[in-house]
């Protein structure tokens, strides 16, 4: 008899799948077989794999379960800065759905499948209008593979003018990890550029930085301090004075859209998140889509596939030695993107169309606002001035006392939120990124504050229980050190520990 | 607006709160040379249901499997999907959360990632594997560029089987010296032209297994001739339910090994968000990309389940991360996982034995064609055959019939005349004697 | 600015709708309005009503919040006695969801609507056969309509042959309410029946009770005492010869199904809560769906409508006027019945098919005897030998305690589990009634049989804990009393308490 | 079996421990003349894909709103329900559960019932209402039910405007003396012929707003002449959606109101399920039939919800039950009551208003049609037209072009010949100036 599993109320323990299930059950009937002689050859093998099976009560039972241990934007504010974590409307869920999307195989004759490439080469001229920007790769998987996209783009153009010599890459000290990771993977020499004390691109340092060996910079704007780059048109000057491409990173769009057009930045590629800015859900850690708009001069640098509408039809490029790719850099994924994101973000789009969209920037930008000039008193901006969609607190606030950023976010999630992004970026100490969206009511912002003010009386008197917290969690702080140190990366009868 | 929570008088509240009477004000930062609210080409907002039914109108303009007889395959299969998956799957908690930052309030999605991990290791015969990739292409390009990192080489060879496309990506990211990589498609892959390319130089040779045509290998010579030059091989699944009745890539002798994992939990899409699969020995670990869960136990010694191993990871070391990749295919792993669970052991292999059956039942059928052959010796639910007419020509003749009858390989590999008139055909559990019939009898009337 | 509300973790409160609402908040859009005259008349208002309304996101994280305040079946075990709380296959609700069943009208012309007509003569056809009956009345909307029906069809038939002074029906005191409410809300007299020591009908009572005035009698079978009539054909048979009806309460079909058929009882008329055997979800109350099988007897005062295969056509006689309905005891509810139950249930029955529906009976009444036998020890079993699909517990062993039947209840819940029935059937002291369904697995059993054991144990120990639960509810025990006394039924400005 | 946990290995251990050997053991309590196991004319097991084909088949068999130009109304209305409706009542812990009976751990069931009720209430007009009956018929025959217990008198009185088959339904369930209800369908019902069958011993007097035919009523007046006899005004209304922009029932004197409410929220369905709401004055809540849920505390003072005043119920008082009703519509007062929220005044307001507006749209569209006569003065979404030939003809011919007309008074009056050629015609927000056109093309290709 096994021991028994204590749960509490309304919350339950759940084992793992491997422990509750068995070789010999199943959720999925199946009609007999023939027994037919297997024509695999000698690779054929019908061993034992050691999957557990559940019927679908207990299957049911088991991620329900899981799922109740999940924080969500549906249950409870989450302002994790840099992420964009809105409302995901549920019409989205439910067109993606639709047959005529989500049952179409990728290579079946371009003929039975105007209907979605239709969809791809509208949501195409909403980001294009939107950003303002000439051309456009869908295909991207999320926003990394955008920026892999974008600085192929312009490895391709440099080649092209035979000046694979530039080979640096200036990135910022406040950009996202995902920014220096890119152009390394390309063979980029990352030089990383200082901020200023008002937590903008330092402009001394980014001239100094330039040479011949320039070949791009990798901004971002709104950048992840939450603020505008003011200097961005001299920023770009200089770029292209200096033969160099700007690449910015769009992941804070939301800050902009419909309000003004990066094109208007003078950029030369930008990704755009559409599982951010364009709502389609982050699913726990994905699927994203990460479209890049393009300036005319890495036109015709784009990806494949390229779809195109000829007459009334519309047409499809997938393969290289196309005339239409002549100068394309090539391919990033098999197929052409993320179809199901697509359907959701023009559903978001047209439901906003142009009036609601600058709405949702607006919106964004004045609820980061009201939240930075509510807790500017108690808290301790990182900086001065109007932020964009997203503030950002260093930890000065917290100097005088035992609590550190950490605690302080353990500690918010015991009040019901999930905390903002910490010590990110990088630049500030102790960060704490607060990006609440367009989609929060006025009551639940306000609600947000009054606890942040009741979180920082705390700190003065009442440290110990920063420390300890959460307590209010399916588990408690939980050692991470000791994940690392000893990685347990999947379950076994006898556990192994990986990597030794 | 629906989705806007703000009234008029919430804005003008807060303006006031923050001291400015126009929201516009927030925007100072912002150049002049850059327009505020410029005029967009774009119409206003539009109501559920006028998005519903213009979207709806574009949907119907799409032949969808279901109301077909369908063959499609070379990467992504159709399969049945039990209703239980969508309805976890659209969960609040796992629709509608990030990627799990703060383990104490993102369990369900630990927890259910370490199980993906572990059963994505059964599957493979690997010791590890990642919390996903973005698709199988991707994840190929990523295992690639792992075997570059652990053997400090460069050369990549691929094997003649391989998906034209995952070349195509694999050559766009990672053929960092425009090296020849070796590649060129090719039916019968018998590996000769590989063993000859390997060298001390060879990072990996990668290897799609059953291959782009459907052939099946074993692999396992073929990796200890790999093995003593140094280099690793790297397999390629891009048909994941195979795996029920094929030796594992593990058992073959693979290093890493990158699989498509759409076919369980993944509807079709038109090719996307799918989700890709990495696993490797374990020895690598600290080479794998992208995110993995950990056990380990909470202040109080509870078990509990984190993101760890993280310094490989871009948003910790940066420039020297192992990749890039941030967002993975969360959702889709669980519709993953959740499908494998619901399988278990007894209805996996089930399922494998009837696509590979389905398929043999349809290569009898259409073995009785005449002037169709077909070409495979081995196969598992996809085979090639080879038509009197060009296969383009052929399938669209066939969609008017209400067919899909496969991929035609010049849809790939344009530029190629020797395949002009190949076409791919797959078959899973979805297929009826019925589908079968109208296949031979549609191919006929076409052909003849 | 309003005062703070406390979550904790991942538990939020929830304020009224009243509260976060908003007159002019909505989460639906409208297109311009072309401001015709009106054309209503005098009736024609337009004022305030006081409807608040809420934006798509904050409607969906109220109800998301709310959600997570209740028990389901999906989450844990439910063993509600006599609800027969089964899994309820997701299939299901998606084919329900079907637009060619849920988006098409009841009044559309017959020949398009020929695959809903279709299906609803199929599912009859199953019940039909599942029960060996002859005639079948589908619109009742859940088992307390089906009984309604049951007895209109007596009462009707007692008519036709001009008896209306029988006016008495039998029910045994274990009855559920249903029983003598129908009887009576139909003008018959009710007439209650002892159980005996063993929880049968006492025969003797019975058959003293019956006279000139007798019309039915109205048994459960398997009963609510979870156990077989064993003496249901000598009971029918008196019925009979007697001049009255049986009718069957079928509520209980669970364990019976496929196994065999009620119809070799001798039954007259029993409805089948398609909400409880075959799987329509409870819906946190409804809807249901409780279709009346008829004997020969009874099957021409079927009530309208009825559908009819004539030809290879579908055919409803919906009008009391119609010749197929003339001796029809006339009509329960517009249009004709719970569609959308009707397909959830045809999809359980065509999935399990008539080998899955025995194993369905064989393992709920397993389980429960499985229970029993394990629990028997510790708990007073109400009565001797096997049960059905269900096991009935008295008080007994809560005797030398503090703690009754419904701390006990209350105190599983703080353990994970929804308590089993209480207090009912009312024929056994502080009664404790456990239906753990077929849909258990043994592994969950096994863990809800060590929590009772424990909790039994308890009970000798620390009766206080028993009297505080539930402790780890969103909300503690709630003062019923209070409730009936004061009712305050709806949010008012001021609150108002009704029925002073 | 999918949905069965139990293994054949599970089976023995616990007939093991039950100490017996075969499962029929358990049923030693049938009696012999009952067979076990008997043989069942019926079908195996079949997979879901073949379940889903199935009955997707026959789905694929029924003309389906969207599909069409949809003018059907009469107690059952297609309006745009938001999808996020659906979802909320898919959440496992909505749909799922039990009656609230362990309200600890059923609050999110007892909270949005207490929000429903306020909604309806307000809706009405009314004091209170309770958590919902079947449907709009039933909640009809409740509320006349009610009125007989209450005044402890036997009649009543049908306005002729009331919807046949809810007449029907009174009729079966209530007319226990086999009284004329002085029931007869008629189109110009100005509650002449009403006022004058008004007696001392009336319970009530039925009626229906808008009535049958789509006519709008003032019933204040009535409602004081009703109540001069001592008898109460029972308002039935079939669409809820007009009471946006109409007199509510309580303004009006009503003294219990019975509405179907599937207007909100809740899909076609062919007829059901769907959800009557029943309000009455509160003084009469001891009569009310059915749950209702109210305010309290915990031990600790915390407000929560319960089910209460159920010594009403059948569970309870049994024979002495104001009814027997058990099972409601909970999870359509779910979706009802998601719908209402959404809307908010505003939206509901705008609905109602949206509908009024397309029905005065296609009635200026009809006027034009020669042969057709719109017979309505006063008309809400909803209006009868005469129509040169049969309606029966009419609507079938025009089902042919894919229009779905309206309702001909004949399909639920067929003895009657006054109606044979009334059509009522029922226009929502779901209604575009092309369907208008589109009725009135085919309707002048079929009547000339
Ligand atoms: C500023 C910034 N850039 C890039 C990315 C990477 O986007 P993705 O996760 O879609 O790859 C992120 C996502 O967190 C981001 O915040
Ligand atoms: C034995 C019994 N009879 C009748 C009923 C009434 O069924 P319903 O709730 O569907 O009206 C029930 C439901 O609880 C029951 O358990």
């Amino acid at each position: 008899m096994k021991e028994k599993i204590s749960h509490k109320g309304l919350d339950h323990e759940e084992m793992l799948l491997f422990e509750i299930g068995g070789l010999n059950k199943s959720g999925v009937d199946f009609p007999e077989l023939h027994g037919y002689e297997q024509r695999i050859g000698s690779s054929y093998e019908d061993q034992e794999i050691g999957i557990p099976g559940l019927s679908e009560p207990e299957a049911v039972r088991h991620y329900v379960r899981l799922s109740r241990k999940n924080y969500s934007i549906d249950a409870g504010m989450y302002p994790l800065g840099s992420c964009t974590m809105k409302h995901n409307p549920r019409l989205n869920e439910k067109l993606a759905r639709l047959k005529g999307f989500s049952d179409i195989h990728p290579l079946q004759p371009v003929s039975t499948c105007q209907g979605a490439l239709e969809l791809i080469h509208e949501i195409s001229l909403w980001l294009k209008e939107l950003t303002g920007m000439s051309a456009i790769a869908m295909s991207p998987k999320a926003g990394a593979q955008g920026e892999l996209c974008g600085m192929m783009a312009i490895k391709q153009a440099l080649k092209s003018k035979g000046q694979e010599s530039r080979k640096k890459v200036l990135v910022p000290d406040s950009a996202h990890g995902t920014n220096p990771a890119t152009a390394a993977f390309l063979g980029f020499e990352v030089i990383t550029i200082k901020s200023t004390v008002a937590g903008r691109l330092d402009l001394k340092d980014f001239k100094s930085k330039i040479d011949k060996e320039f070949a791009a910079a990798m901004i971002t704007n709104p950048n992840t301090c939450g603020l505008f780059e003011k200097d961005i048109i001299k920023i770009s000057e200089i770029i292209h004075q200096n033969g160099g491409y700007l690449y910015c990173d769009g992941a804070n769009f939301n800050a902009l859209v419909g309000k003004i057009k990066p094109g208007d930045m003078g950029i030369d590629a930008m990704h755009i998140n559409l599982h951010k800015t364009f709502s389609t859900p982050h699913g726990g850690g994905g699927p994203g889509s990460g479209p890049v708009v393009f300036s005319d001069k890495l036109a015709s640098f784009c990806p494949a596939p390229k779809i195109e509408k000829i007459g009334n039809k519309f047409e499809i490029f997938e393969d290289e030695s196309n005339e239409n790719l002549l100068e394309s850099f090539g391919r990033l994924n098999a197929f052409h993107g993320q179809m199901g994101m697509y359907v959701r973000a023009l559903s978001y789009m047209l439901s906003h169309g142009a009036d609601g969209l600058r709405q949702v920037s607006e919106d964004a930008v004045l609820s980061a606002n009201y939240i930075k000039s509510s807790l500017e008193d108690v808290m301790s901006s990182a900086y001065e001035g109007y932020c964009m969609h997203e503030v950002l607190f260093n930890d000065d606030f917290l100097k005088d006392t035992d609590v550190e950023t950490l605690d302080f976010a353990k500690a918010l999630i015991d009040k019901g939120y999930h905390p903002m992004t910490i010590y990110f970026p990088l630049v500030v100490h102790g960060a704490l990124l607060v990006e609440p969206t367009e989609t929060e009511s006025k009551f639940s912002i306000d609600q947000f504050i009054l606890t942040m003010k009741d979180l920082v009386n705390k700190t003065q008197s009442d440290s110990d229980s920063f420390k300890n917290a959460p307590k209010y969690t399916p588990v408690g702080r939980l050692n991470e050190t000791k994940a690392a140190r000893e990685p347990i990366l999947r379950w076994k009868k006898e556990k192994i520990i990986a990597a030794e | 607006m629906r989705y806007l929570p703000l009234t008029e008088e919430n804005r003008n509240d807060m303006l006031d709160a923050i001291g400015i009477e126009k929201v516009d004000e927030l925007f100072s930062d912002v150049p002049s040379d850059i327009e505020l609210n410029p005029k967009l080409n774009l119409p206003n907002y539009k109501t559920e249901m006028e998005v519903e039914r213009y979207l709806s109108s574009l949907a119907d303009r799409n032949l969808f499997a279901d109301s077909t007889a369908f063959f499609l395959g070379t990467g992504a299969y159709k399969h049945h999907i039990p209703a239980s998956v969508d309805h976890i799957i659209q969960r609040s908690e796992f629709l509608t959360s990030y990627t799990p930052y703060q383990p104490e309030i993102s369990q369900g999605t630990l927890q259910y990632l370490f199980e993906f991990q572990t059963q994505v290791s059964l599957l493979t015969g690997m010791d590890i594997s990642n919390a996903s990739m973005y698709d199988g292409s991707t994840a190929t390009a990523e295992a690639v560029s792992m075997a570059q990192r652990i053997t400090g080489r460069d050369k990549i060879i691929l094997s003649n089987g391989l998906h034209p496309q995952y070349a195509s990506v694999i050559k766009t990211l990672l053929d960092k010296n425009n090296q020849s990589l070796g590649y060129s498609l090719n039916f019968s892959d018998n590996f000769e032209d590989l063993r000859e390319k390997i060298s001390d130089k060879t990072s990996c040779v990668v290897v799609q297994n059953p291959d782009f045509f459907g052939n099946c290998h074993d692999l396992t010579e073929l990796s200890k001739y790999v093995h003593s030059f140094g280099s690793l091989l790297v397999v390629v699944v891009n048909e994941v339910v195979s795996l029920g009745i094929m030796k594992s890539p593990g058992k073959m002798g693979a290093d890493i090994v990158a699989c498509e994992g759409q076919s369980l939990g993944n509807p079709l899409n038109f090719g996307g968000p799918y989700i890709g699969l990495l696993s490797s020995k374990k020895e690598f670990v600290r080479q794998m990309p992208g995110r993995i869960v950990g056990e380990t136990t909470d202040i109080k010694g509870k078990k509990g389940f984190v993101l760890t191993l993280s310094t490989r990871e871009q948003h910790i070391r940066r420039e020297k991360a192992t990749s890039n990749i941030c967002t993975n295919s969360g959702l889709c792993s669980l519709a993953f996982t959740v499908h494998l669970s619901l399988l278990g052991e007894k209805g996996f292999k089930s399922l494998s034995k009837l696509n590979h059956e389905s398929a043999i039942k349809l290569s009898k059928n259409i073995e009785k064609i005449s002037g169709i052959k077909i070409l495979n010796k081995t196969f598992f639910n996809e085979f090639t055959i080879s038509l009197p007419i060009e296969a383009k020509v052929f399938v669209e003749k066939m969609s008017h019939k209400g067919i899909l009858a496969g991929v035609p390989v010049s849809r790939l590999e344009p530029q190629n005349d020797q395949f002009k008139n190949y076409l791919v055909i797959a078959c899973t559990e979805i297929n009826s004697g019925q589908d079968f019939e109208r296949f031979s009898k549609a191919a006929e009337e076409i052909i003849s």
